[in-house]
């Protein structure tokens, strides 16, 4: 009889299964699982492997001096990187159009007029059709008096932009009821002496004529090539409330695609060039045209290069390599998009911009192992563990099928799928007992990653969202949770959540600091899951099944933390039910959900 | 330059409409007093909160306080006379607090309690952000400047305004609802 | 001089254009709007007729007497037909399953016992793992107190499931915590003496167990083979609060196709038979391979079936055709979906079972257009216009495009598409002046249809869905719209709206009798546009540029009325322009709008 | 058969938490009659309507009505003095009525008008109805049966009783927070 203990050092935690190993079979005793210090598979990984040894250990009676065995994976370091390349820009030429879509814009209506700067209102005659400009600092009863002694002169006032947040102030003062559009920012560039059109819209409704082609033919009487030539400022002004265009000489708004940095897939026989500008789905079938991947690299000076660099520089100096040898293993590219401002803007316009998200990987099967089970062994030893021997263990992708097919109700073949934090790995287990391991980009980084960027949020708010469900705080008293239902608190809620959509995170209400609704959020962290895991779940499996027919598989188990998500196992499992797939999150031992599954397979693979 | 006139409507009541902000003034509010501790004049500071409530699509309402010149029981009370539920308070020396019914009486949405730092900018952005919190919108709130030297070179001022204020104190008088009237 | 009037008489309205046309040209007078009366291009057109045409003239100081010439198009008649088929269905058999998701289950986790009947509960041992069934119909005051005495025999209680909706009162009295899942209307059904499993999770969250297939072979240690059988269970049970399954012999569920009925597609060489389960996707791509459609027919006894029949029907009564000379012109399959009772249910399920709908069109160029002139000269003649002489004007599509080149900023090469109600018309005119049209079934009200058969509820309300946007109300003085903003009330809402999705139609406002939010309604209005008009849009385009490019296009002007929607216009756009093309809402003399198209080319066709 | 108690715990006061539901018994309820128009107990009647409210998760006060018999009257003060404007008013013949705050008082969110057709179930609805609306969700309404008889066969019954209940009203007396107490 001898007291073991499995370890299984991840990339992001390391957990450890103890067990009594007698001639009847294996006794389990209880499971550790620590964050994983260093890198994966190398000497600073001892704090956290001496760690998980004793969370192991603590339910027992037993302890350190009692171990006799300590089976450790061969942690094969895996470095992943991840970079975003933003593809368009927008610019706006000549200050030709104002979008921002101020939130308390004034009055209502269309109006067209030329653009006068409010300085200059005096020397307008009666009858000319004016649209005043008004810089920022005039007080708003100072530009009330004004405007309303021009409309007594005569003065044909058709709209107002105003640099201030006035225009409700200024609309509620005026004796006429004209269209104004305010917080303009960069009010001094409006340009002056054109002809300009204003239009705001009722409340909850969107402009309807400055947003048509035909309507800005309309407004500045424009023949069939000028329409064509100004179609854009519509497009680009669909959607908003309010909205001001300037007919200036040549000015124009464009979306245009910016060279985002070109990307080299080598393949065996051949190598892709492409530029990341071509977008995720350009990208993937690039490299589906060089499968299996070689090698990538980057252009100099682009996030993406620079990560692709960084990320084989890490593996170098991590496992000792040459430089030269390392190898990109696997590539996902994801479309997603990036609030920026627009270029051009006279008042802080931000547009989505299209981006692409990249993740890259690169493993190696060399690492310092021996060294890191030394180490192992000679702290072990120091704090007690006078017997302890530490053995490296099998084949990583065995033990965790191993371990995984102590989950109930599984049998060969199998696939596992750990999802982790930086690589979605697969490994099937046939029939034969064979098996094989396939390793893709992209796992719960990068959907964090989907977030912040899509959201506009920092990458701790994004990584909340991501693990818990939302909740909108509808007075101090009540949240009301993205399902509908409702939950009342005696005590008030704390001040910064109020009317803040929060995050009902393990510990505390996480307020979101954006203007998004609940349903906005939650739509972007569930397809933000679906562009990430479905998607490389089902690339990888499609690498791994027997003659890539996805039918072949029976049943798939999830490992991994982000197996632990409130929601990624349910849309991996409709992703693959039309192929006829088992697929559930696994239950390691019947007791451990999807962890653990390396550390009892290396028990158990010595029993 | 305008001159503030408070005149007494009456007894201040609980209003039913939700979209109305609820300002108090301190006792010495344009009466004692007429401009804060930076001499920015009491007219301005209530104009531009008013101007700031008004944009924003929602009503105002003024009142006075006679018996405290505590600037979170100003602001509560505003705060639960309010058909929205959000107050605002705003001491003559131009401390200011936006308050909401349901928090405790020490807490706030908004603290302003750095008098030399209110300029009209800042009392117009404290109205526009107690009507947001009125339309159930959570606005970012106003970025307050930390200035390490207003402390000791306007300490002594403000002590003195807050005694002063204090003194005009009338013990257990309610709060009355005023309709401020500028005249140039 | 003569006054004129061009009339339009259209599949939902007829328009009317007045004008005056001297030796100069021409003066418009007037335009008038008036719903059709009966089918367009029959004699009961007439009342309509001259309700438009009045409608013109009234804005001038001219009367009927002084009417000279009528110009009607050639109203060929259209008929549109509409069908739906469910095309899946959900089954429990042996009552296996419970996965209505009561709002107010009780407790909370995860119990396994054997069924026990309430009135058997007293013979229960101490020790049992208990899952108590109780009847509808007995207190709950009762059944916590023989529950509570069961427990204090030592009966090891682990879960409820309760006729009533009493969940949460039974567990505030019972002296454990137990998960419990209520209104249970079949509670009779439920199979007893059988292992089962409830699962409760917190508000707000879902449940984990129950809805994974390893999780269910974990309760009822079920091998791979089990496993496999059981995993439909697990993937209907996902995203719920509750649930409960009983392990009986053989159930199951199933989310089966059902049989739809077949539809012929006969091309100009070859017939398609497809089963309309298959799909929209797999319809619309048996429909491209015999393009052109030459007719279609459906399986007699369906609902498909019976619209195309019912349609060319129509069609051979209202043009005198003979039925067997009618053939469809066109056909639209849309994917979309239906919430149905699910079969086996003991609770009232309700799933949304996937469903095919499909728009179907007959067009003719036969009609009585001689008799209906007829009737309106008669008809004006009566009511005072004793000179006038009507008569039928040119090709619709050639007036139409005439019509929409007044629309400032246009010119040839020019598409105009019509979206109406029943069908979506293209009609091309080129650089050299020929017109060609092209006609696509499927428009306004399948978008219609769509809304009211995802969100359930009747077409009137999905027609203001479709229409106008939407609000909630927070409180009985205030709307939240949809857009974020508020909106104030001085007077208390009627109470229907309280607390309710309501649409901002013109007049009033109409509460939705649904529990959706209102981003899931907004999305759904949404998607039902994109869907039908985006599609059609670009299947018609397709169809009628030069050498099937799209890019060979340069305007494209929408027309009709549901080119007055306030999104359709911008979602089309939004897709047509990757090709260039510059798309807008038509401004017909640069004042109507998208309408009275035809109209004004009628009467500018005779100038 | 239990009997209920109305046991007076003090003045009614307006509530601060959202999640309570007041329910308003009428003077005659519960005192000088013991059940309604049809016989259901009046100990019934309260335990099905604050069932109806707990399997919600809302909380429930109880308030008698001492000076009216004006069902929209009692309704619509529960309302007001409900922490979420919610309340419910019952007459000791079985008529019923769900008000909220805001509404004119003269309307209502669902009535009851048919004292014979209250059956438990029906007022096991209510509770549930009016905890929804607390909640901030909108149930469907309580499917009221229709029956042309009720009126005819109940009418002198139903118009004793009313008058009966008239002559329990102390003018000017202010409702009365209670603890309803079933003995069996
Ligand atoms: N409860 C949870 N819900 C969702 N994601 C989680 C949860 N816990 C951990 N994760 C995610 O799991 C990932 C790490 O997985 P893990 O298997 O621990 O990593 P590795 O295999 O890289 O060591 C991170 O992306 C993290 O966000
Ligand atoms: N304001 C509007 N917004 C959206 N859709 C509208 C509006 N007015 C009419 N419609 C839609 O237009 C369609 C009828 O279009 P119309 O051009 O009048 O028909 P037709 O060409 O068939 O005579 C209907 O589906 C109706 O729902
Ligand atoms: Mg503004
Ligand atoms: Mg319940």
């Amino acid at each position: 009889m001898s007291l073991v203990v499995g370890v299984d050092i991840g990339n992001s935690t390391t957990e450890a299964c103890a067990a009594l190993i007698t001639a009847e079979g294996v006794e389990f005793l209880g499971s550790g699982l620590v964050p994983t210090t260093g890198i994966k598979g190398t000497t600073a990984n001892v704090d956290g492997v001496e760690a998980a040894v004793r969370a192991a250990l603590r339910t027992s009676r037993l302890a350190l001096p009692a171990l006799q065995r300590v089976f450790v994976n061969e942690a094969t370091p895996v470095i992943s990187g991840l970079a975003m390349e933003t593809i368009t820009e927008t610019l706006i030429t000549e200050s030709t159009m104002i979008g921002h879509d101020p939130r308390t814009p004034g009055g209502a209506g269309l109006g067209v007029g030329v653009t006068v700067a409010f300085g200059e209102l005096d020397e307008c005659s009666p009858g000319e059709k004016v649209i005043v400009v008004v810089p920022v600092g005039i007080d708003f009863a100072v530009v009330s008096k004004a405007l309303n002694a021009a409309l007594e002169r005569g003065v044909d006032l058709r709209g107002a932009v105003l640099g201030n947040d006035d225009a409700v102030l200024v609309a509620n003062r005026i004796s006429c009821s004209i269209p104004i559009v305010d917080e303009v920012r960069l009010v001094s560039s409006v340009p002056l002496g054109m002809t300009a059109a204003v239009e705001v819209a009722a409340p909850g409704r969107t402009i309807r004529t400055l947003s048509n082609a035909y309507g800005l033919a309309t407004v500045f009487e424009l023949n069939a090539d000028q329409t064509r030539a100004v179609s854009p400022v519509a497009r680009a002004l669909t959607g908003i409330r309010s909205a001001v265009v300037v007919r200036t000489p040549s000015g124009e708004v464009s979306d245009r695609h910016i060279p985002a940095g070109t990307l080299e897939l080598g393949g065996e026989t051949s190598t892709v060039r492409i530029d990341v500008g071509e977008g995720a789905e350009a990208i993937m079938a690039a490299l589906a045209r060089v499968t299996p991947m070689k090698d990538a690299s980057g252009e100099a000076g682009t996030n993406v290069g620079g990560m692709l660099a960084s990320v084989k520089e890490n593996m170098a100096d991590v496992s000792g390599v040459d430089l030269a040898e390392v190898r990109i293993g696997d590539l996902l590219a994801v479309d997603t998009f990036v609030p920026q401002e627009v270029r051009g803007g006279l008042a802080g316009e931000v547009a989505l911009e299209n981006a692409v998200a990249l993740a890259a990987m690169v493993r190696t099967s060399h690492g310092p192992m021996q060294q890191v089970a030394l180490a192992i062994s000679q702290r072990l030893r120091r704090e007690g563990a006078a017997e302890v021997e530490v053995v490296i263990g099998g084949v990583e992708a065995e033990m965790a099928t191993r371990g995984a097919l102590t989950t109930p109700g599984t049998d060969r073949p199998l696939v596992v799928l750990d999802l982790g934090g930086g690589s979605t790995d697969a490994a099937l287990a046939d029939r034969s007992g064979a098996i094989s391991t396939v390793h893709v980009a992209g796992a719960g980084d990068l959907v964090t990653r989907l977030i912040a960027s899509e959201l506009g949020v920092e990458r701790d708010v994004a990584e909340e969202i991501k693990q818990s469900p939302l909740a909108k705080a509808e007075s101090f008293f009540h949240l009301r949770l993205e399902d509908g239902t409702v939950q009342f608190f005696e005590e008030p809620l704390p001040p910064e959540v109020f009317a803040r959509v929060v995050v009902l995170s393990t510990d505390a209400l996480v307020p979101i600091p954006v203007r998004h609704s609940v349903d906005r959020i939650r739509q972007v962290r569930r397809t933000a899951k679906q562009r990430v895991f479905v998607v490389n779940a089902l690339r990888a499996l499609k690498q791994i099944a027997p003659y890539r027919d996805l039918r072949q598989i029976g049943f798939v188990v999830l490992l991994g933390g982000s197996a632990l998500d409130f929601e990624i196992p349910e849309l991996i499992a409709d992703a693959l039910a039309p192929y006829g797939i088992v697929c559930g999150t696994g239950n390691v031992r019947g007791s451990e959900g999807p962890r653990n599954a390396v550390a009892s397979g290396l028990v158990l693979s010595r029993s | 330059m305008n001159v503030l006139e408070l005149r007494e409507i009456g007894r201040a009541e609980k209003g039913a409409r939700p979209d109305e902000v609820v300002l108090a003034l301190s006792p010495g509010f344009a009466t004692f007093f007429t401009k804060t501790i930076v001499d920015v004049p009491h007219s301005e500071v209530v104009r531009q909160i008013l101007a700031g409530i008004e944009e924003q699509g929602v009503q105002a309402r003024v009142i006075q306080v006679k018996a405290r010149a505590d600037l979170a029981a100003m602001a509560h009370t505003a705060a639960r006379l309010s058909g929205s539920g959000i107050g605002i308070g705003v001491l003559a020396r131009g401390t200011s607090m936006i308050h909401q019914k349901d928090l405790p009486r020490l807490s706030s949405l908004e603290l302003f309690p750095q008098s030399p730092l209110m300029t009209p900018e800042v009392f117009r952005a404290i109205g526009r952000n107690a009507a947001q919190y009125a339309k159930g919108e959570s606005p970012q709130p106003v970025p307050t400047l930390n200035d390490q030297m207003a402390r000791p070179r306007w300490q002594a001022k403000a002590a003195l305004l807050h005694l002063k204020e204090c003194e005009l104190l009338v013990k257990g008088a309610p709060p009355v609802e005023v309709e401020p009237v500028l005249t140039a």
